[in-house]
């Protein structure tokens, strides 16, 4: 619940952007699933331990891993912790204010967090350095630049390609030498959009803001689901529901294939 | 999900789940509707263990002004922990978890109810998890429901839910907390009845194509048995009420 | 001071209120000294410790015991630790507000807290693991569900049975058997209101809200008292004054001979 | 109390405290009104090692406008302990203790200022302790309420206070710091002076009904000699005023 | 200044610094005007291994209303980093040293902005730093002055600085973090380059007052080297712009 | 930003003190490089381990220092530590509000604290108890009473003099005798501001809301520059900027040798 309600659509372009649905057009000219343009800059930033810049159309995010050594949590005294963080800073958009992560930010950062966690992309076991007192602790930390819809793709991308290429930094904290953060899963996340009765891939802001329900979908490489979340006000049916997990093993192949495992990044 | 590796069975050789129920079965459900005095209206729900209660506020003001939405009413759902409901102690206060369910129960219930009766007004609920077992978003928005009817806000329906879940590799109906703990994946659901659309739907775990499948249509046809209940705590109600009326 | 002032009570019925009680009656007919009814249902929480849902007439008050181990204060070294929380959650109230406990959610948890406290009621001494290191902590929760009035009482009265019940989960944290928390004396806690020179026990909602003054005071089972708080922004005479006090011994043999030490429990 | 077992002698075999002074013998007290140039109205008190400074401001207006009240102005009372005042540093910002101390301070002073006299406004009174040696709440209302007619807000009364407690077995009048941490009771005492009626009262620790009448009749009495300081450093500052206004 | 006692040597025989600089020798900077979709004006700067984003939003409305001043818009900037940008993870939100520099950094754009044009609205300058090397306040408001000017908020002139400092007894110009960490002061500046007035000056260390004049001088002539990039980043933006259209 | 800005200055007194200034003159008589009158109280807090009360004109600043055992920062485990606090309790001003420290405050408690850090002024290597795990804390409270203007001047002067006459406590934590703070330089803070043209040392409030730049400059015994912060939204020259440093080397001995070493204190 902004103040700065910018994120209200004019009643013309939301009449035209339904139109188009109906005739399976989209505003920007994409097919139902398609992706926007993406763009991966990994580690952008050298002095974090892992970083990715993600550009998913106009939306920009950056995420960055920092890993330090800490306490296990004491009913698992013998894995790493990782913990996941979102800032929607106001820089982004106008519709974001400074202050503690608000509800939105929350489950942005929760729903990333399940993703990377259910699919046990890092193995956190090899993360101990003394069973129950020490353990490396891995901040994944997603900031946000520029907001123009599907934060949760764009996040969850930036998440796993920054987790892939972090490097635990032993050195620093005096444990030896420096090694790649153990990742052994590629968990990809696709979100898609229900406006009037069509579904969507990657809605822009536009299609974010005049959209019912929303759902987001983490699968791993076997075609596995580690991760749901239908979110909005609005409904799905079985039917759609069902639809759009089929089309997100098939859309995280894409995802995991040109940018995680791929080379398609800077 | 947990997802400790540990040696515990949650399953025997004869299909039967630790507290003895099978793989498709409900935990007891006691529902009762209007338990408070001072909300507009409330529901107490016992599912399994779980203790849980709910109370509606609205329509009414909201402050500050700019918040009001000058198009419909604004719901806004706080579902809560009490300190003594979890094993160790819970800080009081909100923490990142009771936030994200809070808004996914907001959002379930926005769905159902017509806001655009009551203009710049809020609708209050908030949902006191006084005992927790597994499964409190589902039977805190299956209460919250319950509330809201009984506050005479007006509904397109109620939201009623189950969870359906993994556990030992078999896909299970609402599962209790050492399910919860130990098992493979969370289902949580919630539809509404009459035309089943799904409104609350998450999941974290392993589960396949195949598995959701069948653990959604479980949960939808767990839900409309719990449906039946809410319905009937609503009946008893004004049962009661009509029963005091005539006393008079 | 709350955004939704339903506790503002009509000028009519203020007035009539008043009328009856200069007439010797109340609302409800009750006696001047008398309480509403009262249910206690004890252990309704098997999770916690300890537990008891009170009703006093409409006013329903959950209070939950949990115990856990911790550090003990600097300067108590030999004693465990009574902690006393007080959450006025918006369920309750349509002048509750969410977020942290006002200043009216502190004060019921410091009167209620000092009457365990001065009282000695629970033994504190026998809750030493090992001195200056290792203590019970004993977390007094109270969850108010329905406020109609009179949270002091209901809330005392609760604390005091779910403390009597309470077991401390020593298995649970690996220091032996579990054993009863040990409470030797039954603080029994009154109050008083004061609407124009009348003064009355256990006001509901309607007595409240007109009242000028109030007094809370509690006593143990010598007739001795341990702890008293006067409220609200009226005055009392010294002679009222004693007279509750009085009073207050009188009603909390009642509370703890019924309710507490006695069966009149679910 | 703070209740520590302790071997600790209070009173010794002449009858007299650790301080010297028998049972019903006050603390040496200072009071001085307008002692600061910003606020509206203020006073500085020593009561025993306690300093205190109370200042006030308003009436003024009240932020945001819906916590106003259309019938009377708004008396808020904020009680502050500065980080160095105690033994060991206190962390700035309001703690429990701070927060009901303010409230009763409020309740107190507000059945003597004239509120209604002053809708939809303010009157701020702020107590900051710079050192403290036990009484703080009483010796702050104290100081608070010549800060009140400093500012010229319209009074019933001034209000005015002093502790009892009970120390060795035997009920004494205003206790110091060891005396309120290794003593047995604490009571608390303000008046209306003109009718002696109580308008703040308070006790913990361990007293029969005789030690508490007894307690409540020395610290009214007591209280009466503080409120003859208390004019006094109202007329000493205007005296002050007078000569100031005849030098110019 | 950190003012850990060290034997690192920053300055060697040659005066060259550990980064091959010379005395008076900037780091290599880049600055982008207009990176961001949504912000009304942005830019990017790289200045070392500094990495740094501004954002402004506004004119726009401010709430709370009592908040706005009806003679003008009020500028608030928001120095803030991101948790990754440093060595050790910053917790998210804002410390003392971002507030601070939050507040120096608002006065310095408030010095140019014309803010009377904009009575009872709020302009906000988002600064994010997202890799911090020693000078982040300076290349923050470098690039903040460089995304007002993308907004098209009307300004006196531009706001361009750099910091001298003192290093192994030697005044320099722009420290790198070793210098930072290990030097002996800092001197951050920023001015009016039209003017050369200055609108943020700090220093902490130890100097003395020649060491200050020249220090002051080299910072000043350096800003005016920064300025020429500021000037050029919104010439490329505008002659992008340009061509775009053409190309429509 | 404050709600009650009685900070507000008429637009006659405005023009006024600017007339004055044009003519040389103050609207208190006072000379362009002259303070206000200046009393010093120290140990006026004596459970304090030092204080000082500062009377600036009608600026009063208490300052009290406490003296703790606790942990080292990890990257100076050689070091005690130094931490300076500010409150603007609202008491001090109806501009003052209730509620954790604002940017003034943190500008304030920084900038004293930069003047004492930078000048070296506390032998923080003497504070050591044992390397990398107990040393000294100092905490220096800033507590404002009453605020006519130039709380930097007051605040610093209190915190040295306070400072200078501390007592480690070293008894209270049983780490031996207690011992005299070591206290080696004897930093000075003066500032000027500007309203017109004119510059002026330690303004008064009403100087203070008129003025457009305002510089804080600190210097030590020999007459070296230590911290220097430039306020608010108007601008200096650079001419100006070290006119105003050359005075304060000047103003800072008048100080330092009346104030903080001389007798000059109560």
């Amino acid at each position: 619940m902004s103040k700065f309600t910018d994120n209200v659509i004019s009643e013309i372009k939301r009449d035209y952007i339904q139109k188009l649905l109906s005739q399976g057009s989209r505003i920007d000219g994409r097919g139902q699933y398609e992706f926007r343009k993406i763009e991966i800059i990994k580690n952008f930033i050298p002095r974090a331990d892992g970083s990715a810049l993600v550009r998913l159309g106009n939306t920009q995010v950056l995420v960055g891993v920092k890993i330090e050594t800490g306490e296990p949590f004491p009913d698992t005294p013998n894995t790493g912790v990782l913990s996941t963080n979102a800032e929607l800073v106001p820089l982004a958009s106008p519709t974001f204010e400074a202050g503690p992560p608000g509800e939105e930010a929350i489950e942005l950062a929760r729903v990333v967090d399940r993703g990377i966690r259910e699919s046990k992309a890092i193995d956190l076991e090899k993360l101990v350095i003394k069973e129950g007192e020490l353990v490396w602790i891995v901040f994944v930390d997603i900031h946000v630049l520029d907001y123009d819809g599907n934060l949760f793709d764009a996040s969850a991308l930036g998440s796993i390609v920054a987790l892939k290429n972090s490097i635990v930094p032993a050195q620093r904290f005096g444990q030896g030498e420096n090694f790649p953060l153990p990742v052994r899963h590629y968990p990809a996340t696709t979100t898609f959009v229900k406006i009037g009765d069509r579904i969507v891939l990657d809605p822009n802001l536009d299609e974010e803001n005049i959209a019912h329900s929303r759902i987001t979908i983490t699968t791993n490489e076997e075609g596995k689901i580690n991760a749901i979340q239908k979110g909005l006000e609005g409904t799905f049916t079985r039917e759609e529901v069902l639809e759009t997990i089929k089309m997100s093993i098939e859309s995280g192949k894409y995802l995991r294939n040109t940018f995680i495992l791929g080379d398609d990044q800077k | 999900m947990g997802g400790m590796a540990t040696d515990i069975k949650l399953i025997d050789e004869n299909g039967k789940r630790i507290d003895g129920r099978s793989f498709d079965e409900l935990r007891p459900i006691k529902i009762e509707a209007g338990i408070l005095e001072r909300a507009d209206g409330s529901a107490y729900i016992e599912w399994g263990n779980n203790k849980i209660i709910a109370a509606v506020y609205g329509p009414r003001e909201v402050y500050p002004k700019h918040m009001q939405d000058p198009s419909k009413a604004i719901l806004r759902a706080r579902y809560n922990m009490a300190a003594f409901s979890v094993d160790e102690r819970k800080k009081p206060g909100p923490d990142r978890r009771s936030i994200e369910l809070s808004l996914v129960i907001s959002n379930a219930l926005s769905s159902v109810v017509l806001l655009e009766q009551f203009p710049r007004t809020a609708i209050d609920v908030f949902i006191e998890v006084l005992q927790a077992d597994a499964g409190t978003r589902i039977a805190g928005l299956t209460a919250a429901s319950v509330a809201l009817a009984d506050a005479g806000i007006p509904m397109k329906d109620l939201i009623v839910g189950c969870a359906a879940g993994k556990v030992d590799d078999i896909v299970v109906l609402d599962l209790n907390k050492e399910e919860d703990n130990y098992g493979q994946a969370d289902l949580p659901v919630a539809i509404i009845p009459r035309t089943k659309e799904l409104v609350l739907f998450q999941m974290d775990g392993d589960m396949t194509f195949e598995e959701i499948e069948r653990g959604l249509k479980m949960a939808i046809d767990a839900s409309m048995k719990v449906y039946e209940l809410q319905k009937e705590a609503l009946k008893r109600k004004y049962i009661n009420l009509a029963q005091e009326d005539e006393q008079q």
